[in-house]
């Protein structure tokens, strides 16, 4: 038994490496769009200091909207532009009706709010675009089909194109923001926001513009991961439960810093693939669920502050 | 204006220490439980019983449960559903081994289960707070809801690889099962909520109930006050899953009278009932009543309601519209009334004791 | 009210010695050492961020000192628990209102007695018996405070909705709950006006004299702190800098450069 | 038993002895105290103030020797008073609000040899000026808080000596029947209580009543208003004064009712409410207080609730006292004053606590008609008596159908009443009093050859037999023009109106009447908290141009009042000023019972009145003033005078009678 968990795998690993490599491939994209998601959250987290517990609705609606307004018979790059549109409406509607009158309130209730969020972006994707699985428009997005085959240690990779495409893109996407926190006025101001509310008005941006801008943001960040992410499954709220996943990322990167919710997400993304292959056949499988969760929990014992935050002084 | 409070005075401390201090509201309880157990039964179609009285009832407990951790504590779980999976389970194998013990003790049974389980997941409750706790408490609800798939033996290997409900009998009469009654099923409910509303309100109103709101209102200072936090917060976690615990085993064996784990107690049903609870009223026990009451008379009003008035409405699409007034209503009271419907009942009461003034 | 203790008025109750205290790089105490003893109020004083607070909560346990030792009652530990410090009898109040906002001022009081309720949670469940009996034994003493503090008038009142004056009164009283035997208050009268001030000066005095209550006060007037207190020890930037009798500090030139220009 | 008992219960001690003996477990008191109703039977109360006594007969207590009585309405010091009773020692209530120095005037001139008080404050003002009280052998205290480290030589807890006591009885069974000894020499010539008046004018006098003429007057009224052991009071009114004294006291032992003690003076109002008594007495301020209350609460109601308010009012206004007197109703207006009884007023008295009231008294000053009507016309039962210290009370009262604003209703039962001449009220009543103590030149003052007591009030029988109070018989004056004069008359008037606390009217031997005013600070504060007029102090806001206004508005419908009373149609208000400071009774300004000592305002403020006259529109005045914890202080100000709008008499067909 013992020999089982604790040896076998690793025999495995070292007996078949390319499969080892598969799954490390597997993991890293998986991981890179948990990381997305996370980077979501985060933008939110600095500057307004909500959780957005919705950031993965985000995602899904975001995809499901881009989707539907295609089958609907709009041209692809058309519907992208529009889904930009929706994603900034939400952003506006968001500040208007749940942070504005919230402000002050403690990050508790905002946390909760942000559950109501959740409902009714489910409530309203599925009420206009139906809730049935849909196909991504990979190819009308003009992204890279088909797959790739490396030989490696002796055996063969398989690698999705796409899912290089989804690298590249992320990465580029990240380089961007972080461009765009470092030298745009709007950014330093984001960047004030985060250390002290007072500051980021002497910026001369009121928190509330910076609030719709952010969430634009996080808004346009969901767009992307749900493309990357609709093309490799189809989209639909299913994906909910996996767009979940980016709380033990943040769990591990703390709620605060990029580049922590890029490394948490590679962490937990080929965390959870080994388990899934190695260790998932001894228990039957499916643990892809809750590894993370519990990958996290066990961290969070250890440094609750998170990989990258500092300690937190309890005054009185 | 209902209230004429000259002349209840009170000499003991232990009158003056009881939950309904004034005579007007003691029977206005009354009334209630009188209705609740006489007039509903009698009135009440077996449509009603079986789809608004006995999962009203099962929510209120459930939405107890989330309230003790939630509510009196200030922990968020996003494990109430597992929680309730786990007394599920827990009632099903132990009627399974022992047949012949009165189920109603196995459904109460079934709560020791869960609490142990959720003492166990309440465990990091110490180190970390808030948003941190909340996705703690994830991980419980998917590993949970992963046990409840893959271990066959929780589900006695049936093939369906769901719960099926047995008949069983208490003084020969079906209690669960095809053929029980919806008329039993409600009396056997509204029996055990009774109770352990009951149970609730007197913990909640001694020293754990005040240690539990310590620790919620300020931690610091309650443990400065010798109040042992870890303790207070494990016997949070134990209690509150407790009552889920039981709620989930009355959900499966009265109400759904069987089913797979992963419709009954999933993520969404952990949502849900935290929704009630936040509706209702976090840190109030009648709140729980409310918040239950209207979170499962909206879809049941947009599936049977509207139809019956001539609207007819697409399964599916009364589902999107749930969701749409239930994220609607969350984010609403939490801007309006955070304190939840218990709230506005309590200014209710107030202005009528107050009558005609305002304050 | 106050349990006998094992120590006779003017025997040393709390020792600090060489205590140094640090949050990462930042130093909030440098060796300080300084005694109370049985029976007299002690006042810890000094400007804003000398390290007043954190020393109270070195003393109850909240902060664990790296450096140094604290001896209680004979006891001698590098730190306090909290726990431990709550159930040897030293009870205190916060600089900014530590309340339990959500409950009224009896419920506050009530924690207060926590520790002494011994009933098992078989009986709380029913509320009867034992539990009952303990429940009505303890509100008969928290209402002895009620009368002492005399607020019953705010007796059913959540605490949220006081004054500020008043919330000082009932925290006041949740620490008597307690039965401290050293009673540590963090600025008992910030924010104050004059005749709430006096009251809570004859609080502290009856305490003292109803109770046999050794207290430890920080508090930044100065008029009250020489009237009310027996000995002072006076901090700057976390190091001790003087402590003796009112008289002693007041005529300390180091403690008068200190007070330069510091507006209290 | 009882029968040949009832014969010689003359004195209260044996009274005590009967209700434990009749009805020892119906509740004889009962104090809120830690938060909860204590409770002790009659014959609990006796068990108690037996050992007291005791208690207080080892500390050398004797008969005829004075206890001082201090503090606020507490079980202890009631049963101070029945202990003192039993040994045929004579209890004197003293104002516990008042200053060291008055105290030691009257604990001096009564020769106090004890004194059982309730708490530190009031061992300290005793303490402060024990030098003088040379008879003063020892003190009791009730709460012993803050009395510890005190030296106890002189000073003992009220539970200490109790306990001595029933120490005493088990030690030794002859203490007893010492006691029962002490008890039965006491008979009705004793003097049971020595109440001292705070005289409008000068230094109080010490008045002394006979057991068993308190006793005869407490059981005409209990008769008179059927009042049973069922019944239920609030103390809340100064020991020291003849109202708690005979209301609450004297006929609680008589009926064997149950006197309640309130938790604090803050908690009064919300104690009364919970306890639910039966049987109300209170000045008018009190009512006033209420109804002022209310008013400004309604203020701040939703307007559909004002407008069901206002309108139920006005139904109440129609038919209430009607419906109360026991008039023919119209079945109509009966069914909707019911509703209003649903809607309004049953929750009005709960939240007032006055659901459970059956008889409610009022008395001490005249009370304004709409303000007695008001709370008529909600179904409850106020009636006025007319009475004073040297009569134990009662000299007329109304009957429960006979009830009217503007008298005091008939003599009551046993009560002789004659006016002199002068139009002076004289009486002759049971519980009238022996004399002053220490000053017989004044007990022959007040009283008449033939056994008449003067009341020094001014007055006249209506019609239907009522007694109706015009002044103090010594202030009725005349203005030059010769025209009648009253100014406590026209004070009356102006204080209905809820934005006037105190009037002191000016007049006698001028060409007009002229007069003070000070504002109701809490209604006055209110309108400018709606209005949102700033103030920063009482002396502003009293100085204010719109608060002027308003007055002047009361006034000058004071006037128009004025006009259509022949008698008084020519003394009306020609020019007023709003006091810049509260009349207060620390200085000396009002008596303790709240009364004007208009001469002594006459002169602090000469300035003013002089201004009042000479026509000028402003006047300086500076005076001294106490504070709360005794400090003095001097505050000046410029008072503005204004002139008031005067009405024509109305000519009325029959004139001046």
């Amino acid at each position: 038994m013992l020999y089982n968990v604790l040896i076998d795998p690793f025999v495995q690993m070292a007996g078949a490496p390319d499969l080892f490599v598969q799954t490390i491939w597997e993991g890293l994209v998986a991981g890179v769009l948990y990381a997305l998601i996370a980077l979501g959250f985060v933008l939110i987290f600095k500057a307004s200091g909500v959780f957005n517990f919705a950031q993965g609705m985000m995602v899904v609606f975001a995809a499901l909207t881009l989707v539907g307004l295609h089958e609907k018979g709009v041209p692809a790059w058309a519907a992208l532009l529009l889904t930009l549109g929706v994603m900034a409406i939400l952003a506006i509607a968001v500040e208007r009706v749940v942070l504005r009158p919230l402000v002050n309130q403690p990050d508790i209730i905002l946390f909760m709010a942000t559950f109501g969020l959740t409902f009714i972006i489910i409530g309203l994707g599925e009420f206009i675009f139906g809730g049935e699985p849909k196909q991504m428009i990979a190819e009308e997005l003009g992204l890279p089909q088909g797959t790739m085959r490396f030989d490696v240690l002796g055996g063969k990779v398989l690698i999705q194109k796409i899912d290089v495409a989804a690298a590249v893109i992320a990465s580029l996407m990240i380089a961007a923001l972080a461009l765009f926190f470092q030298y745009t006025r709007i950014g330093r101001a984001l960047r004030a926001v985060a250390d002290s509310h007072k500051a980021a008005l002497s910026v001369g941006i009121s928190l509330n513009q910076i609030w719709v801008i952010v969430w634009f943001a996080a808004g346009i960040v969901a767009l992307i991961t749900g493309i990357m992410w609709g093309a490799r499954s189809d989209v639909s709220f299913a994906l909910q439960v996996i767009a979940l996943k980016a709380l033990p990322v943040l769990i591990l990167g703390g709620f605060t810093s990029i580049p922590g919710a890029i490394v948490g997400g590679l962490i937990i993304g080929i965390g959870e693939k080994l388990a899934e292959f190695y260790w998932g056949p001894l228990v039957g499988g499916g643990i892809e669920n809750w590894v993370a969760f519990v990958i996290a929990l066990i961290f969070l014992m250890v440094r609750p502050q998170g990989l990258f935050g500092d300690k937190i002084i309890e005054r009185i | 204006m209902l209230y004429r409070e000259s002349g209840q005075f009170k000499k003991t401390y232990s009158a003056d220490m009881q939950v309904f201090p004034l005579r007007e509201d003691r029977t206005g309880i009354a009334v209630i439980l009188f209705i609740a157990a006489v007039v509903i039964p009698l009135t009440g179609s077996n449509f009603f019983l079986s789809t608004v009285m006995i999962p009203f009832l099962v929510f209120a407990l459930a939405a107890m449960g989330l309230n003790i951790v939630t509510g009196y504590t200030g922990l968020i779980s996003l494990g109430t559903g597992a929680f309730m999976g786990v007394g599920a389970y827990a009632c099903y194998k132990l009627t399974t081994y022992f047949p012949d013990v009165p189920i109603v003790i196995w459904i109460l049974a079934s709560g020791v289960f869960s609490a142990a389980i959720g003492a166990l997941f309440g465990l990091p409750s110490l180190r970390i707070k808030g948003f941190y706790l909340a996705v703690a408490t994830l991980a419980a609800q998917f590993f949970l809801e992963w046990c409840f798939v893959r271990i066959p033996w929780l589900f006695n290997y049936n093939a369906s690889g769901a719960i099926e409900v047995p008949t069983r009998w208490i003084a020969g009469i079906p209690v669960t099962g095809p053929n029980a009654t919806p008329m039993t099923r409600y009396y056997v409910i509204l029996f055990i909520v009774v109770l352990m509303t009951w149970i609730a309100s007197n913990v909640l109103h001694g020293r754990i109930g005040r240690s539990f709101m310590a620790v919620r209102d300020m931690d610091i200072a309650a443990e400065l006050m010798g109040i042992r936090l870890l303790r207070t917060k494990l016997l949070a976690f134990a209690m509150s899953s407790f009552y889920c615990g039981v709620a989930g085993a009355t959900m499966m064996f009265l109400w759904y009278g069987g089913g797979e784990a992963s419709d009954a107690f999933n993520i969404n049903q952990s949502f849900i009932i935290l929704f009630m609870v936040i509706i209702g009223g976090l840190g109030s026990l009648i709140g729980c009543f409310f918040g239950a009451a209207l979170l499962h008379i909206i879809p049941v009003m947009l599936k049977f309601g509207l139809p019956a008035i001539g609207i007819p409405l697409a399964g599916a699409t009364a589902e999107h519209i749930t969701y749409l007034l239930v994220g609607g209503l969350i984010i609403l009271f939490l801007i309006l009334e955070p304190h939840g419907l218990a709230r506005l009942w309590q200014i209710g009461k107030q202005k009528l004791r107050t009558w005609p003034f305002p304050y | 009210m106050a349990e006998t203790s094992t120590l006779s008025p003017g025997e040393i109750m709390l020792k600090v010695e060489n205590v140094s205290l640090r949050f990462g790089g930042v130093k909030a105490i440098t060796d300080v050492s300084f005694d109370i003893q049985k029976g007299e109020i002690r006042a810890i004083i000094g400007p804003n961020g000398a390290g007043k607070t954190s020393m109270l909560n070195v003393i109850n346990g909240f902060y664990h000192p790296q450096d140094g030792t604290i001896t209680y009652k004979g006891a001698t530990r590098a730190k306090m628990k909290p726990y431990v410090a709550a159930s040897q009898g030293i009870a205190r109040t916060f600089q900014n209102v530590a309340l339990f906002k959500g409950m009224s001022t009896l419920d506050n009081i009530m924690v207060g007695r926590t520790l002494k309720m011994k009933s098992n949670f078989f009986w709380q469940v029913f509320r009867h018996g034992p539990a009952m009996t303990e429940e009505i034994a303890h509100r008969r003493h928290v209402e002895e405070i009620i009368d002492f503090l005399e607020i019953e008038h705010i007796r059913k009142v959540p605490v949220g909705k006081l004054p500020y004056g008043l919330q000082k009164r009932v925290e006041l009283g949740r620490a008597l709950a307690m039965e401290p035997e050293l009673l540590l208050l963090d600025e008992p009268m910030a924010g104050m006006n004059l005749e709430e001030k006096e009251d809570m000066c004859r609080f502290i005095l009856d305490v003292k004299e109803q109770y046999g209550t050794t207290i430890a006060l920080i508090e930044h007037d100065m008029g009250v702190v020489m009237d009310l207190s027996d000995r002072v020890v006076v901090l700057e930037y976390g190091r001790k800098i003087a402590d003796g009798t009112p008289d002693e500090v007041k005529a300390n030139q180091a403690v008068i450069d200190a007070y330069l220009g510091v507006a209290h | 038993m009882d029968r040949d008992a009832s014969a010689v219960l003359d004195t209260f001690p044996k009274w005590l002895a009967h209700q434990a003996r009749s009805r020892p477990e119906r509740p004889g008191m009962r104090h809120k105290d830690l938060g909860i109703w204590t409770e002790w039977s009659w014959a609990d109360v006796a068990r108690n103030v037996r050992a007291y006594a005791l208690g207080l007969m080892a500390h050398g207590l004797q008969r005829g020797d004075k206890v001082a009585i201090i503090g606020n309405n507490r079980p202890k010091l009631y049963w101070s008073m029945m202990a003192a009773q039993s040994v045929g020692a004579i209890p004197v209530p003293v104002y516990a609000d008042s200053v060291a120095e008055e105290m030691a005037y009257v604990l001096e001139h009564a020769e106090v040899k004890f004194a059982c008080v309730q708490d530190q404050e009031q061992v300290d003002k005793i303490l402060s000026v024990s030098d003088r009280l040379q008879n003063l052998a020892f003190v009791f205290y009730d709460e012993p808080r803050g009395l510890r480290a005190y030296d106890h030589a002189r000073l003992q807890a009220i539970g200490e000596v109790i306990a001595q006591g029933e120490a005493l009885i088990l030690a030794d069974p002859e203490a007893n029947r010492r006691l029962d000894a002490e008890i039965a020499r006491g008979n009705g010539d004793d003097i049971s209580v020595i109440l001292y008046t705070s005289g409008t004018t000068g230094r109080s006098k010490g008045v002394m009543l006979s057991a068993g003429r308190c006793i005869a007057a407490a059981r005409d009224t209990v008769a008179f208003d059927g009042i049973t052991d069922r019944d239920n009071v609030l103390a809340y009114l100064p020991l020291a004064w003849v109202g708690d004294h005979y209301l609450n006291y004297a006929q609680a032992l008589i009926a064997g009712f149950c006197i309640n003690c309130p938790e604090s003076p803050e908690t009064a109002v919300e104690d009364r409410r919970e306890v639910g008594n039966t049987y109300a007495f209170a000045p008018p301020r009190v009512f006033e207080g209420m109804l002022t209350r209310i008013m400004i609460r309604m203020e701040d109601a939703s307007w559909l609730k004002r407008k069901l308010f206002h309108y139920y009012m006005g139904v109440a206004k129609k038919w209430g006292e009607k419906i109360l007197d026991g008039k023919p109703v119209p079945a109509l207006a009966r069914l909707n004053y019911a509703i209003g009884h649903l809607l309004v007023y049953g929750p009005l008295k709960n939240v007032m606590g006055l659901t459970t009231v059956r008889v409610g008294y009022t008395a001490g000053e005249a009370i304004g008609p709409e303000l007695f009507s008001f709370f008529r016309s909600i179904g409850l039962n106020l009636k006025q008596l007319y009475g004073q210290t040297e009569a134990f009370l009662f000299v007329t009262c109304q009957k429960d159908d006979g009830v009217r604003a503007d008298c005091v209703g008939p003599a009551t039962p046993n009560v002789e009443i004659r006016i002199a001449d002068d139009g002076e009220v004289l009486y002759k009543s049971p519980g009238q009093f022996v004399g002053y103590f220490k000053d017989p030149d004044k007990t022959a003052e007040t009283m008449t050859p033939d056994g008449f007591v003067k009341t020094g009030d001014a007055g006249f029988f209506e019609k239907d037999g009522q007694l109706r109070i015009i002044d103090r018989a010594k202030d009725v004056g005349r203005l030059r023009s010769g025209a009648l004069f009253s100014p406590k008359y026209i004070e009356n008037k102006l204080k209905f109106f809820p934005n006037i606390r105190e009037a002191v009217a000016f007049g006698q031997g001028e060409d007009f009447v002229t007069c003070f005013l000070n504002i109701d600070i809490t209604a006055v504060g209110n309108w400018a908290e709606r209005n949102n007029v700033s103030y920063g102090s009482y002396q502003e806001l009293a100085g204010h141009p719109q608060v002027y206004d308003i007055l002047a508005g009361h006034v000058a419908e004071v006037n128009r009042q004025l006009a259509e009373e022949p008698l008084m149609a020519n003394a009306q208000i020609h020019r007023f000023l709003i006091l810049h400071k509260e009349l207060d009774a620390d200085d000396g300004e009002l008596t303790r019972t709240q009364k004007v000592r208009r001469g002594f305002i006459a002169d602090r403020y000469g300035a003013l009145v002089t201004a009042l006259y000479d026509g000028s529109k402003e006047a300086n005045i500076s005076t001294e003033v106490t504070f709360e914890d005794g400090r003095k202080g001097v505050i000046a100000a410029r008072v503005k005078v204004m002139d008031a709008k005067v009405v024509p008499p109305v000519a009325l067909p029959q004139a001046a009678e």
